[in-house]
């Protein structure tokens, strides 16, 4: 299976790397964007899925700091990016 | 005595730090993929950039061979210091609380900063002068030091800061100016800012001696107990 | 790439001219394969060929007493003493910077660490030169100016090399061509240095490091070696991304290799990869190569022949091996998580087969390959007037000095560079004695100890005076360096230089690259400093012309005791101030002539050798002495801005006579100097003022508040990354 | 809307960071692991999602280097992940 790792800074702890891209869009003229936050994506093919949560847990996140989502990659939708 | 300074591939003060040790004691480099501590009374996890900090800083060395052996060593009560890279994967491995998040200014800082000894008589810092300040380079990207709130509340009550930034000479965004913490046992030390850089007068300032001094004092003492 | 309509010849596509491609059909007898075409391409264009540089580059003097390998070989080498030898090289990566700054400066990094460690040097230092165009003006030389610096910290500081110098000028003429130029530095015993040379037929041919991809194919002929056009974007190759990790491990690997003797010889991939590096090596040698390209390990499928051999991927070195030491290299390379792959043999054929498996690919003789290619003579005719136009005037005439001197200290080209080398180590490795802003050039020492030797280094090219005065220009860069080095109490004893010119097809660019030459070559002679290696990087053209003509030079200097290394700042209250060597500044190609709307045109002060030699001599002298308790030589901004400069290093603040008749503003650089020290170490050198207070009062001219001076330097970049 | 932008190097280019990854999951007992890739993830709230491409192109990614996928938020995964 083709699965992506969604990490995100937990809320609540300083993110200045989405201020950063919040304070630079609207220099750019683009208004309107609010919340952001930049966080790590990992993509890979993995032949037992259900192995993924102890990876995201032990290596792929800190859970001090960071949440994650798995999701899974579609077949078609991995063409795509690939 | 002698200090055993951890190698991981991509580490950069390695050999900075054994100099440093080897001022006050013997010192000897630890192969990442040995699991020998040879001995050592104490061990260094020195600064760098371990497995090219890909992914989070210090992430992929914690789970290097010899990783094992100094949690077990530091579980035993061996003395073990990380400085800078030393510092993140020792909050990775969970030897030391906290983590270590990205500068706020987002950038790479290198600059010689003021630390104050929020701590003294522990065995790392029993050996700095009481009541100066130490001046010693900073230099990296990921060094905001972070912990939950109650968890800050409880560092500090229990006194695990033993170093933070003078006013003005935070150059991170640490939390409460923390500058290096140690655990609850005392024998884990990690701090940002890099001691082993400011052990030569010709070379700067000679204010980070006083931490491996402070280490050294310390295994005598054991030892001799 | 090779999908060319058929109305335009491959040949032309791929950079080479019709009778240059005719030679290679004189030379073969037949046409070549496609593999051969690509392979020849690269091997004949400017990047690789120096083809308008080669025989200009002759002028310059290589030979001196200290030279342990001159230009030839990846880096050159001086002896430093102890048995040790100083390798040093200064190289371009101005168009993939131009590209992508981040990467395009962290490779540039990462190549010439390549060069230093292929002579077997371990790297101790970094210098970067940099031009951009007007940061006030313009958003994306900020842009360049933010990730070129970030992707150089990136690729040094992660690879545990400090940076500890460098130097940054914004023109309108770099708009378009930014100039990333980095310097490294490198020691080695003389035992462990080695060259590119292969030898011994049966031996084997290893590639070492990172996995082989379509990274930057078609670069060296297609991006360096023709102007970036506007609707070039797809020329672009695609970018190369630096790992600094990978290197560091490559680095490690490499000195263990040569410390256990197992290398015949070692060269690193740069520009057109392996077609490059294997030509070299069987050239140098004198023998003939064998690569079979299906032994080459590969990051994607299906890679053509032709790209597996002009492919730019980063990170990978080749070296000669004997056949019963194969196994023991790759044991070493295991350890360091590096990849080491036999990919071909030695032979005594004099010619390079690319092996695809069963097929060839290609098979040329050596000699078409390095050597064939033609060498043009330039055509150099001087303008009859300025080729630069003037930039907008920032400061009226009429403005007061004090004014002036606060403008001209938070101007861009004077300004403090903190925000800059901030992002940059200085001090890994732990042999740094002075660190940027400590003095004018830095120190490193050689050993441990209370009083240990040390080298010293600077990196200087003010392309607006080069402008003015190519010949005298280019002359002052060198100058400037050893008078940096003076400062510290260090003796030249090597250069490098990097030659940033436009088309030199072009008659004035031509003039410009053959005066500049000819400057360097007569500092050289004068000073007594050999040129040890370097590199040329010309068509950095836009549609609106060259950019000014940019010699950057790198020295390297020695000094017997790093103890006595020098400052700039100003020491002790009640020292005196004192003026050494001959100084008739004169304002044209000044710094405030630029903010004032001049052209870079007009005459430079006459360069006196002698004197500056003299000068120099005198400095080194006093700050190895410890008579002179502080050096600072006389650059940009004149003596106003150097008194200032001392002052705010010191942190402290002086009163000075200016001696009649000198503009405070006025340049006249690498000839003169501002010591202090006691009164009686002084004494019989023209003192002109005494340190001490608060401000700086240049007497019936201006008084300021030092903090003020501090203040408005400090924040002069600040606003631009 | 809250969207997520999915930013990956571009296929072909190096990517140090997964090929690390993909080096340490053994050691660390995970096997069967392949082609991992380190990306970025950017989350924001924007009024205009029309306008999104554009932002990608001119600050969020790097169009050299990096190519990218937008992905809407659904309300109730905005929830669980925030
Ligand atoms: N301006 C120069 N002055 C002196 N030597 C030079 C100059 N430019 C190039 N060289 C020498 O020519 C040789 C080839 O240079 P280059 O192609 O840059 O080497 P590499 O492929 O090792 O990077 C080197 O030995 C270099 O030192
Ligand atoms: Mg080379």
């Amino acid at each position: 299976m083709r699965a992506r790792v969604l990490v995100k800074p937990k809320a609540g702890i300083l993110d200045p790397q989405g201020q950063a891209v919040e304070r630079a869009l609207p220099a750019l003229g683009f208004s309107g964007v609010r919340n952001v936050h930049v966080g790590r994506l990992v993509e890979l093919d993995v032949d037992d899925p259900e192995r993924l949560p102890e990876m995201c847990e032990r290596l792929l996140t800190n859970p001090l700091i960071e949440d994650y989502e798995i999701v899974e990659v579609a077949a078609a939708a991995t063409g795509s990016v690939a | 005595m002698k200090f055993g300074i951890v190698r991981f591939p991509g580490s950069c003060d390695e050999v900075d730090a054994q100099l440093a040790c080897a001022r006050v004691g013997e010192a000897v480099i630890l192969w990442h993929g040995d699991r020998d501590l040879q001995g050592v009374d104490a061990v260094v996890v020195p600064g760098g950039f371990s497995y090219g900090d890909y992914l989070r800083v210090g992430a992929i060395a914690r789970f290097a061979p010899v990783m094992g052996e100094v949690a077990e060593f530091a579980r035993a009560g061996g003395l073990v210091l990380g400085i800078c890279n030393g510092f993140q994967v020792l909050c990775e491995a969970g030897l030391l609380p906290g983590a270590l998040l990205p500068n706020t200014s987002l950038r790479f800082i290198f600059r010689q900063v003021e630390l104050e000894v929020a701590e003294s008589g522990t065995p790392f810092t029993r050996a700095c002068p009481p009541g100066r300040r130490l001046s010693i380079p900073t230099k990296h990207t990921t060094g905001r030091f972070y912990a939950p709130e109650p968890e800050l509340r409880r560092l500090e009550a229990t006194g695990q800061v033993l170093l933070r930034y003078a006013p003005g000479h935070n150059p991170n965004g640490s939390l409460r100016d923390i500058a290096g913490v140690s655990n609850e046992g005392g024998n884990v030390f990690g701090l940002m800012p890099h001691p082993e850089h400011a052990v030569d007068p010709l070379t700067g300032s000679t204010d980070g001696l006083s931490i491996f001094e402070s280490i050294r004092d310390t295994v005598a003492d054991r030892v001799a107990a | 790439m090779f999908n060319v309509a058929e109305s335009i010849p491959r040949h032309r596509e791929l950079g080479l001219t019709d009778a240059e491609y005719a030679l290679i059909l004189d030379g073969l007898g037949r046409e070549p394969s496609p593999t051969e075409l690509a392979m020849l391409s690269l091997m004949w264009s400017e990047h690789c060929a120096y083809k308008h540089s080669k025989k200009l580059l002759r002028r310059l003097p290589t030979e001196g007493p200290h030279v342990l390998m001159g230009p030839g070989e990846n880096a050159g080498v001086v002896d430093v003493g102890g048995g040790l030898g100083l390798a040093f090289k200064v190289e371009s990566h101005n168009h993939p910077s131009a590209v992508e700054p981040f990467q395009g400066a962290a490779t540039g990094v990462g190549g010439i660490l390549r060069d230093v460690f292929a002579v077997g040097a371990r790297p101790i230092a970094v210098l970067d030169s940099l031009r951009f165009g007007e940061p006030a003006e313009s958003a994306r030389s900020r842009y360049l100016l933010e990730r070129a610096v970030a992707g150089i910290g990136h690729y040094g500081n992660s690879i545990g090399v400090p940076t500890v110098g460098g130097e940054i000028y914004f023109e309108p003429s770099y708009e378009q061509n930014c100039l990333v130029n980095a310097m490294c530095l490198g020691l080695a015993p003389h035992e462990r240095l080695i060259r590119s040379a292969a030898a011994g037929p049966g031996n084997v041919l290893v590639l070492l490091g990172a996995l082989t991809g379509r990274d930057g194919i078609g670069g060296a002929s297609v991006l360096a070696s023709a102007e970036l056009g506007e609707a070039d974007a797809a020329k672009r190759p695609s970018v190369q991304i630096g790992d600094p990790f990978a290197e560091k491990k490559l680095l490690e690997c490499c000195l263990e290799l040569l410390d256990s003797e197992l290398l015949v010889s070692l060269q690193d991939l740069g520009a057109a990869g392996l077609t490059s590096s294997a030509s070299e090596m069987a050239a140098k040698g004198g023998v003939g190569l064998d690569i079979d390209v299906a032994r080459v390990p590969l990051r994607e499928a299906g890679m053509q022949p032709f790209e597996v051999m002009v492919s730019e991927s980063q990170e990978r070195m080749l070296c000669v091996v004997e056949p019963a030491r194969v196994d023991e290299v790759i044991a070493v390379c295991q350890r360091w998580e590096t990849l080491a792959t036999p990919v071909g043999e030695v032979n005594d054929s004099g010619r390079l087969r690319v092996l695809d498996g069963a097929d060839v690919a290609a098979e040329l003789p050596v000699g078409i390959l390095v050597d064939d290619c033609p060498l043009y003579d330039l055509e150099p005719v001087a303008p009859r007037e300025g080729l630069y136009p003037a930039g907008p005037a920032v400061l009226a005439e009429e403005l007061d000095a004090a004014a002036t001197l606060r403008a001209l200290l938070a101007s861009a080209n004077i300004a403090s560079r903190r925000p800059v080398f901030e992002q940059y180590d200085p001090v890994v490795q732990s042999r740094t004695v002075r660190r940027p802003e400590e003095a004018d050039a830095a120190v490193l020492m050689l050993a441990d100890g209370s009083n240990p030797p040390a080298i010293a280094v600077a990196i200087d090219g003010n392309g607006r005076r080069v402008a003015c005065d190519p010949r005298s220009g280019a002359a002052e860069a060198v100058l400037e360096c050893a008078a940096n080095l003076a400062c510290v109490g260090a003796e030249p004893i090597g250069l490098t230089n990097c030659l940033n010119f436009g088309n030199p097809e072009k008659p004035h660019v031509a003039w410009q690259l053959v005066q500049a030459v000819d400057g360097i070559a007569e500092a050289c002679q004068a000073l007594g400093v050999p040129v040890v290696g370097g590199n040329v990087s010309l068509y950095n053209e836009a549609p609106t012309g060259p950019i000014l003509p940019t010699p950057v030079i790198g020295m390297v200097g020695w000094l017997p005791d790093a103890a006595r290394a020098g400052q700039s700042g100003f020491a002790t209250p009640g020292d005196a101030i004192a003026l050494i060597g001959d100084f008739a500044p004169l304002a044209a190609g000044s710094e405030l002539a630029k903010l004032r709307g001049h052209a870079p045109s007009g005459p430079l002060p006459a360069v006196d050798f002698a004197a500056a030699r003299a000068a120099h001599a005198t400095v080194r002298d006093g700050i190895r002495s410890g008579a002179f308790a502080s050096a600072h030589d006389i650059a940009e901004g004149g003596l106003a801005v150097a008194v200032a400069e001392c002052c705010i290093a010191g942190r402290v603040g002086a009163v000075v006579a200016l001696p009649s008749g000198i503009d405070p503003f006025a340049e006249a650089p690498g000839r003169a100097f501002l010591v202090s020290g006691p009164e009686a170490a002084l004494a019989g050198w023209p003192v002109i003022g005494r340190v001490g207070g608060t401000q700086l009062e240049l007497e019936g001219i201006l008084g300021i508040p030092i903090s003020e001076l501090h203040e408005a330097r400090e924040q002069g970049l600040l606003g631009f990354l």
